[in-house]
């Protein structure tokens, strides 16, 4: 069976505001996220580098465009789920920085209750999903999540992030072709960074990313996640077409990470040359693009873009101070939520400590 | 009271919960048009459509995954494993995803889900096809694992397990299916988790098991009161919740127990009921627990081999003779 | 990247034998094996009937162009794996009907010493892998056999048989990806009988099996497995394509299934109608094409068909017979090849049989 | 004898074995160019090239199944988890098809294959990358199971493992790669599977226990002793094959027993060790086997839950007096 392939790829070109529908308000805003994600991640980074995070902490500097380009098109209604790299993801959907920081400190106040961490950021109100650790197992389950919109009769959609490397995983291949056989409300977006860790996907494949999605039969498409004004515009006619009911999509965002994989892994090393590291820094930085763009447009000018950072490393610096300001979870806490329903015969809790007569 | 099969007991089960709420719904291999592999979901699929009865791809990690993601959304689904065995394939969304959700959101997504199919061996099925996989759910906080012997545990407790807001490992049995017996009618007839079911009074001697084995419980029971030995036989009936004051009651008026799983004992069900035995009633003791289970091999094909594999009702009888100081030690 | 697809189907033309390749002898072997392969499982379907069989027990009638067009071009040194419809494949390899049978009914002179049953039939000496009961586990064990050969350099190739509602299992993706980045010599088959029990293909697909490969970048081709000689022809060229080190191949043999799932199964139920199912019995029996091509060719008559077929039969009998006459196992080969290191120091067996001074 | 890391130990147990048998191979994510997530595999793609040392896609089950295959073959594959948790994903090819290919083929393919990698918790990894796998894989028959303390025997260990000729699932732990220690440089310095190690002699208390847990219960035996208490700890070593005969000898001079284990006690190998003592040393015993766990949930990220839910050396001393009868019960 035929497949689209939207092979040519979008955005890219100097140019820029009505050739995407985004006007420059909207330019701005998404300027203004990105320096929010930016400034919250070096917080971050500042913060685990004197103890105050422990831990793996992922950060997704470099890939920020990814963030706000694929998710500011969404309605609140519509879920996102993605993998351990997801802080950004999550500001982007409307976590508040001070619960996303304070989970990364694992304090009571943070966004899972100081219980899951940087890699399980939850947020039930604004359908931030979480902030999954195995790679590739959030693929099926924002599958049961387009699954119950579509049971449900909504309208809405699911977006899907997961690595380059999460493609090689089974569940990655089981869930895409139940997407489509079902019809289901779902996009998958692979945060295409080239690397899975220390491993080049080149080397853990010999076709482009845009093919995987071929055997089952899912339109695929792929959009520079460095121009974040032609990335959404991208997903906003991504939406749309899936939340009327046109059947999932794979889309091959190309982005690059300008950190290590995680706090303990080099900037670059033995896997990525340090001059692809600073080409890719220095040309593709999501965040000058937009600024270079909007400079050029006389959108913005260098006070403006002052403004907007101060703003942006003041909500980080907030998130921070929130955070270092909260308590440690309870001790009770230890017990909480294990079981949402305590059955009212029998023992649930087996480590002995209290229960026995010996303890 | 209506007499009826284990399986049509849940299938009368899945049929008055997906009535009832209409957030259930079924997914597995052939559970729609080929009404289930073994039937248990016979007639499902006419009255509730393919929406709510849905034939799944071979994709155990998938859709598991699926079930898990709908149920974290606020749907209730009932996974069908056509056997356990293939859920190994599935296990990481069990234990990674839906055993975890609730507690590493604090309590944001509560997961209402159940995995059902058969546990453990049926005839000739051979290696691949025979485990008693309750070891690999049980040993994770997060997950109640349920193993109903007879069709009234199966309906009550399956309709539990449906209500119930955490997930539950359902494990049935092939060679249970076609089991007959008495079945309350009731639309509310539900069976909470946690309440063990002493099926035979005895004082001499506690035996104790789970699922399948329960018949072959009472089998030996029966040939122990020939001899004038009176067991007690406690089907658990859930294993998570487990009802430890009944297990403790039993061997605090016999002085004796002996554990029978269908699987294997290392590190199986049975250790864990011993070390709460001995930990909890150590000066009630006459004598060690003993446990009767599979031999310590993968299951044979060999017609022969497969039933000197399986735990038997000798067996039971032998190890009961042992804990009562009865014939050469 | 691209791939190879090799759209057009080999073999359905009337004519035969130079077109293949494929010489008057060699086409009547052919008859002769797949005779065989026809009257075991007959024989097999009737012991089953009257409980010398037990377990799930799959027939593989219908399909044995597949069996003898794809393993007759290997050699000894080939490996072959299956799943757990692999009587056939097992006899076409070179296992000899008479272990078979025993194991299909349990006898210590079976192949598996009666350990393994219908689903697990493994000849170590003729490279017969088994036999393997969990769909689509034995395609990264092929993935395995391949590396083994490429890592001793050898000039083998692993035939990896797998049905149709295998593809979907995620072990397939992952091994094939794996069989394509490090170039494997293995052939991977679907045995496209278009049912998974109950499940037609098209159900759980949206898409040609054919594209089920295009991700990995490995050449696909599709034939028609109810032509024994097109099937035997494209296997050789492949066989030598991948031996000469081309990397892995991916085939959809098309063929038809003529009875029920197992023995449990009806021949045609709710998920296949009758009349579909008599009209392949009729119109595509691998056996009756080939005998028809040898008659109008005038390489076989009816008495020659007639003596090739009482030889199968009583290859067959001769194969039930010494099924029947063997021994059960003994009983000390439930503690046998547990462990094929039993380790002098420490307890390896834990159900207590014996053991304790308690038992 | 010379000093080094765990790390470097089992970085010299593969380098010698790799050197002495050139059908063994390691397979793994990162285990090439990144010279492995945790540095153990650290310079054997320099010195063993790309054909013996492989980077696999993030694939686990895949990659599992290929090495089973290769192992059936006649290889000897080392498979490297990044860490057990992720093993899950795999499982089926360990239990389904490596464990059970000698059986089901009586006895035509032995299965030479070592599954190695961290079990359990490291620091504030959070509850998907925090989970001790033991029970997983000693349940099952056909599997060998190994769980190094100390550099020393992370050497010897894993060098029988790699010579061992069925699938051992060898499982280390990310907070043991920098602890340090006395190692045999002799390139024949086997520990056979099966032989515990008393790492402490004491004649009031037996800590049985295994793994990373040896140095809790090491530091628990200290603290004991500075009130007057003797205990003995006793590694185990290895959980399959198991040093019964140590365990048993420990417990007669005793006659009391704390099992210390890092995972879940429900259905934990501690459940099993209980089961033996208290079946093969009944009458030794003054008191019940205690065992000291993790706690009975997911693991918790924030760093003060995460210490609550360890097992702690003061567990281990309160179960210690427990079980001696000192202070309230
Ligand atoms: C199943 C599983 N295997 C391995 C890991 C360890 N691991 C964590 S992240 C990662 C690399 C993933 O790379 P990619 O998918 O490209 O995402 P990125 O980190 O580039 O955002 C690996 C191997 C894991 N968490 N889960
Ligand atoms: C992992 C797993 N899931 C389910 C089953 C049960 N099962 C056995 S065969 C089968 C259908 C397989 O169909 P196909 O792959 O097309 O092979 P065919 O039977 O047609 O030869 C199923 C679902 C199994 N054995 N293993
Ligand atoms: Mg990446
Ligand atoms: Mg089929």
């Amino acid at each position: 069976m035929a497949q689209t392939k939207i092979k040519k790829k979008a955005g890219g070109s100097a140019d820029g505001f009505e050739q995407y529908g985004v006007s420059p308000e909207l330019a701005l805003d998404l300027l203004r996220e990105m320096l929010l994600y930016r400034r919250f991640e070096e917080k971050a980074e500042e913060a685990y580098a004197i103890g105050k995070i422990g831990g793996f902490c992922h950060l997704h500097i470099g890939q920020e465009g990814v963030a706000a380009g694929s998710i500011k098109p969404l309605r609140t209604e519509d879920y996102v789920i993605s993998a351990y790299r997801e802080h950004t993801q999550a500001l982007a959907k409307g976590v508040r920085p001070g619960p996303v920081m304070a989970e990364l400190y694992g304090r009571a106040t943070g966004a899972s209750g100081g219980k899951g961490g940087s890699m399980h950021i939850f947020d039930r109100d604004v359908r931030f999903m979480g902030g999954h650790g195995i790679v590739g197992g959030q693929v099926p389950l924002a599958t049961g999540i387009a699954w119950k919109i579509k049971y449900r009769e909504e309208d809405n959609v699911v977006v899907c992030f997961m690595g380059d490397a999460a493609v090689n995983q089974g569940g990655f291949h089981e869930a895409l072709n139940m997407a489509a056989i079902w019809e289901l409300p779902a996009i998958y977006v692979v945060e295409n960074n080239h690397y899975g860790m220390g491993t080049a996907f080149r080397r853990v494949s010999l076709t482009d990313m845009i093919e995987k999605a071929s055997p089952y039969g899912i339109p695929a498409s792929s959009v520079n996640g460095q121009d974040v004004l032609a990335t959404y515009a991208h997903f906003r006619d991504l939406a749309e077409a899936v939340r009327s009911g046109g059947g999932p999509r794979f889309v091959d965002v190309e982005t690059y990470r300008f950190r290590g994989h995680s706090m303990s892994d080099p900037v670059s090393g033995t896997y990525r040359p340090k001059d692809e590291v600073d080409r890719k820094t220095h040309e593709e930085d999501p965040i000058v693009l937009l600024r270079d763009r909007l400079f050029e447009a006389g959108h913005l000018d260098q006070a403006g873009l002052e403004a907007l950072d101060t703003e942006a490393r003041a909500a980080a610096q907030a998130a921070a101070d929130f955070a270092d300001q909260s308590p440690l979870p309870d001790a009770e806490a230890l017990y909480t939520n294990v079981w949402a329903e305590i059955n009212p015969h029998g023992r649930l809790n087996f480590d002995g400590r209290g229960a026995s007569p010996w303890r | 009271m209506a007499v009826m099969t284990y399986r049509e007991a849940l299938n009368a089960a899945l049929r008055e919960e997906m009535q009832r709420d209409p957030e259930v719904f079924l997914m597995g291999e052939e559970v729609a048009e080929y009404d289930g592999a073994y039937k248990v979901s016979k007639g499902l699929l006419a009255q509730f459509g393919p929406r709510r009865v849905v034939d799944s791809p071979i994709s155990e990690l998938g859709f598991t995954g699926l079930c898990v993601g709908a149920s974290m959304a606020g749907l209730r689904p009932v996974v069908e494993f056509m056997t356990f065995n293939f859920a190994f394939l599935a296990i990481d969304q069990v234990i990674n995803s839906a055993a975890k959700m609730l507690y590493m959101s604090d309590g944001q997504f509560p997961m209402p889900i159940v995995f059902r199919g058969p546990t453990g061996a049926a005839l000739q099925l051979s290696a691949q096809h025979s485990i008693a996989c309750e070891t690999y759910y049980v040993h994770s906080p997060g997950v109640k694992v349920v193993t109903p012997a007879t069709p009234a545990d199966a309906k009550g407790l399956l309709k539990a397990s449906i209500r119930d807001n955490d997930p539950v490992a359902f494990m049935e049995g092939e060679l249970l299916y076609n089991f007959k017996g008495e079945v309350p009618d009731d639309q509310d007839f539900v069976i909470p988790l946690g309440v063990a079911d002493l099926k035979r009074e005895g004082s001499d001697v506690s035996i104790i098991t789970h699922g399948k084995m329960v018949h072959v419980a009472l089998q030996a029971a029966a040939k122990l009161e020939k001899v004038g030995i009176g067991a007690d036989v406690l089907d658990l009936r859930t294993l998570r919740p487990l009802d430890v004051d009944a297990i403790l009651a039993s061997v605090r008026k016999t002085n004796r127990a002996v554990y029978v799983e269908e699987g294997w004992s290392y590190v199986g069900v049975g250790a864990q009921i011993v070390a709460i035995i001995q930990e909890e009633a150590f000066d009630d003791l006459d004598a060690p627990v003993l446990r009767v289970a599979q031999a310590d091999v993968p299951m044979p094909y060999a017609k022969n081999l497969e039933s000197m594999a399986k735990p038997s009702a000798d067996r039971v009888v032998e190890a009961c003779n042992r804990v009562l100081y009865r014939g050469a030690r």
